[in-house]
């Protein structure tokens, strides 16, 4: 088995710097797409080649398919990264590759198509015995069945889209009266945001930790977990700060439970590649299956911190037909690992400050990684994502990697935008975050105890 | 020259790479200058495929008439319609506004590329068969 | 150009990259130039316990003519030999070149600060039992 | 035992950084010293507070005594950090330190003095039963007595000045009749260099490795090691590559010989808080002690990594008074790490390029650390020492963190002035480097077969 001679990577940002060490450390050369705007940034400075592959609108550039696969032929590239974002979930450029004859680096085109349809993956797991929370099997079609279904689980229920994700197109219920109303703007909002008016329902649990299993699959279908991330700090479900191990897994018992299952959610739907089987755990410890990310995730450092793999590298070994090279016995964390996301948004009402930073110090000494593609004196485009960097720490153990991430935050300078370090410095200093006591409402519960605490 | 105007001046001086603007009229002169922001390509260590900046001529005051036809597509450039067929477009040709100069082949699509004048061709920046990026130049077209 | 107008000018050089502007208009002429950009120190997180930029005064025309008297050494600044005495010098006071001003102590030794003009006391810049850093602006004399 | 609230450090640059962020992670407050022209250097913008103490000459300000205990005392300070180099060797300032009842963070005053006195540490460990290179027992005052020594010894011999260290002031003497002229010239480099003429005799080892031990002993006398670090790649005996474990250290009887010596030794003299025996291994795998190093060390970073173990917290808690935390048998070994020292210096000729740092990017992702105090905008001063950063990495093997090291160092952007990533990069090619095959002869047998290449 042989792995690739150049790798294109159809994305930009930190992921793209980061699949391009991934590549070096393999020895495998790297094609770097860009935009007009791009011009200028880490990603097409640290790549072998480069491509400018279409003006600053993503459609016509990182969304353009055509572009993307010229810009793979013209190079000579033998595989195509998605990184995450842009069209690392799209399974028509999955496909797009594999009959231009290049590889993609992601799981098969049918994982990903299952992994963008909620209800349907949401139905195949129950069927496989994966628990799901209670709710209808597979998309309801008319208002009728959703009073139906609702009535059965009983209210308050959620109504999701089942192309939706990262929680968008969400609608929480809590009586039957408020059902019809919200069942026709739930259809509409998905129909605009998914092209898709596809909804399901399922039972709303209130208090709920989003915890999360990164998953490794070869191309012979041998499947092995590197345990969990607790991605419960979230603001409108956009995840801010993330963990491995969750400090909900108190007990052995509870984290290679999680774990089993998320292997076997991968092997239900036969998942190649890598990949995260995504829960909620219930104030109780109840374990639901709520969706499958078919992509490498943002969070993936904190997970490469405390198993020690290297998950891009390993990503990339499996897509080019390689076994496994750990068996699941081998898997064995060490330490605590948490990250903060650190994005260019004003730190109380989290609005994007695209610029110029004038001036930029990273932190660094031992246990601090930082992901990022900005540098001083980059402009940090307003078209594209506010992450502008990964905090990532590990530690002894969680209290260790808390001090840590606060001596980080404490040492990241950075003048001209507006960064998230102010917020996760006062997440840092919260006595449940400290505790580990928390859940998805986190933030709520923060800012409404400050509001209290200023009058 | 008001305020306001220098203020655009100054926007417009940080969102490009310029350094220095002078400018002096009815009795008004004006300079903003700065410090060069950033650190130019290391080009020894980093070989692009396809850069769009290899093709670009200096600006000269000769330049500066022409008109630069660049390719809107990532793919390759081909100065036939068919490895026998005669090229499209030749230095010296005359062409006007719509005439096909060249394809730029993407996805097994021939895509051909129009001038965008009524002029001369001057120059041919890019090798018959060669990979060209997007905005990457192609011809130098003399407007008439 | 009003004062108003400048002082916005200043405000965006500050703000930017921008090095230098220079404005001539109606016998007016302007030039605004400022040294290379460091990112200023962020002051609201790093307090400095004896900062020498604390007792700068700002350069204006008076104090140009001023002779400032520093700290050679790091220490704790006494203005009078002892706590019961009369200081060394008061703001008015004339001295002479070589007059003893103020007490520096380090490593419990007091070590005598002189002046190195003859003048006026103008400003004692520092308050009594204070700490002082090397280069720390003590005394504003002005020389007669 | 209670921790110090503040600790003042008395240096500059990079490892001043190291010990903020270590203060920091302990919740102690720290205090900056600088000269003149470091009032923009990153260690006074981190620290808590700060003082200046001096003109630029360190002679004036990071040498000056009275004027670093004057700040601790201004400030408060109950503890002093040393770093290395400056006063960190001077059993004159631990005792001041001790005298103005601060503490001194490093081994006591006594070690220290015993440390810079090579012929005596060589004496003591001969009769502890510690294996040094045969050669004088103690100084020789005269040439006959050399010459004595010399002929028994058998040539060629080397002369060592008993203050020097870092391998100034050594001359090796090939045969009988050289040795007059080699004894006087040395004697007086020796008092030149350190002002003390005290010379002594060891038998020249042409084909050497320098390994050393890391050391940590509690104040009741526990003393274990972290296994060694090979630091054989060095350029006129300043070291530029180092690494741990070592690729000499094949077998884990030799690991474990090695590590016990260097116990030994730390015993033999009763060593406190951490530090660093210096061992050379020949080819025929003899160890012999050559000298300590009482202080903190720029290479500690390499046995963080393979340890996991944060050596200058540590360190901060032993001088604390707090016990040893670590039993002998739970440190662990992990990977292998590797660190290149790099320089504001003339690739090929080592000249210092001080100046302004026009640009910067600096290297990160998986097992990629990096230690510095530069930042772009910042402008190295050309009065002080010109390593501006510590670039270190850790692989699951040598091979992983060859090719990790290689990939970081191509990442590792700097403009402005010139630094020694281009030699680093060639000795990371170098079939010997590669094969781990190498003695402290490597880099004149890489620059002569490179100059042979060139012919």
């Amino acid at each position: 088995m042989k792995l690739f001679k150049k790798i294109l990577i159809a994305n930009r940002g930190e992921i793209t710097v980061r699949i391009i060490r991934a590549c070096r450390e393999l020895g495998i050369r790297t094609v770097a797409v860009y935009s007009d705007v791009d011009r200028e940034s880490l990603h097409v400075r640290l790549a072998d080649e480069s491509v400018c592959i279409g003006p600053a609108n993503p459609a016509q550039s990182y969304l353009n398919i055509p572009a993307i696969l010229s810009a793979a032929e013209i190079t000579d590239s033998d595989a195509i990264h998605p990184g995450y974002g842009f069209l690392s979930e799209n399974h028509h450029f999955a496909e797009a590759c594999i009959t231009s004859g290049i590889t993609f680096i992601g799981p098969t085109a049918e994982n990903i198509r299952l992994g963008g349809d909620k209800a349907k993956a949401r139905q195949m797991m129950r069927r496989k015995g994966v628990p799901v929370v209670d709710g209808s099997d597979g998309p309801v079609q008319t208002e009728e069945i959703a009073t139906k279904v609702a009535k059965k689980i009983g209210f308050p229920v959620v109504l999701k889209a089942s192309a939706g994700g990262g929680g968008h197109g969400m609608k929480i219920v809590k009586e039957e009266k408020d059902l019809e109303q919200a069942f026709y703007m739930a259809q509409r909002e998905a129909l605009t945001a998914f092209g898709n008016s596809e909804i399901y329902i399922e039972e709303y649990i209130p208090e709920m930790r989003h915890v999360e299993v990164q998953i490794m699959a070869d191309n012979k279908g041998n499947t092995i977990h590197l345990s969990e991330r607790d991605c419960s700090i979230q603001r409108r479900h956009q995840k801010l700060i993330e963990e491995s191990p969750s400090p909900a897994s108190t007990s052995e018992k509870f984290r290679k439970r999680i774990g089993e299952l998320g292997v076997k959610a991968a092997r239900a739907i036969k998942y190649r590649n890598v990949g995260t089987v995504e829960f909620i755990v219930d104030s109780r410890g109840n374990i639901y299956f709520i969706e499958i990310n078919t992509r490498i995730q943002v969070e993936h450092p904190v997970t490469e911190a405390v198993t020690g793999i290297d998950i891009v590298k390993e990503q990339i070994k499996l897509a080019a037909g390689m076994p496994l090279e750990y068996k699941q016995n081998q898997i064995k964390l060490s330490g605590h690992a948490l990250e903060c996301r650190i994005n260019a948004e004003d730190p109380e009402r989290f609005i994007p400050s695209p610029g110029k930073i004038t001036f930029l110090s990273l932190p660094g000494g031992p246990g601090v990684r930082v992901d990022t593609a900005i540098y001083q004196g980059y402009v940090i485009p307003s078209q594209y994502d506010s992450l502008i960097a990964k905090l990532i720490v590990h530690g002894k153990d969680r209290a260790e990697a808390i001090l840590k991430m606060k001596r980080a935050l404490a040492e990241f300078l950075i003048e001209g935008v507006n960064t998230t370090i102010p917020f996760h410095k006062k997440v840092l200093n919260n006595p449940d975050f400290i505790s580990g006591n928390f859940n998805t409402q986190f933030l709520e519960k923060m800012n409404s105890s400050n509001n209290l605490e200023n009058k | 020259m008001e305020l306001e105007d220098l203020k655009e001046l100054i926007e417009i001086l940080r969102e490009t790479d310029i350094t220095e603007i002078q400018v002096e009229k009815d009795g008004t002169k004006i300079k903003i200058k700065r410090e060069k922001l950033l650190a130019p390509f290391d080009m020894t260590s980093h070989k692009s495929a396809t850069c769009q900046d290899k093709g670009v001529p200096e600006p000269s005051e000769e330049t500066q008439r022409l008109v630069t036809i660049t390719s809107p597509i990532v793919g390759t450039f081909y100065r036939a319609p068919s490895p026998d067929a005669n090229p499209f477009a030749e230095v010296g040709m005359k062409v006007s506004k719509g005439q096909v100069l060249c394809t730029v082949e993407a996805m097994k699509l021939m895509n051909e590329i129009e001038s965008d004048v009524d002029g001369v061709i001057v120059k041919i920046l890019v090798e018959n068969s060669q990979p060209v990026e997007y905005g990457e130049p192609l011809f130098l077209i003399e407007p008439v």
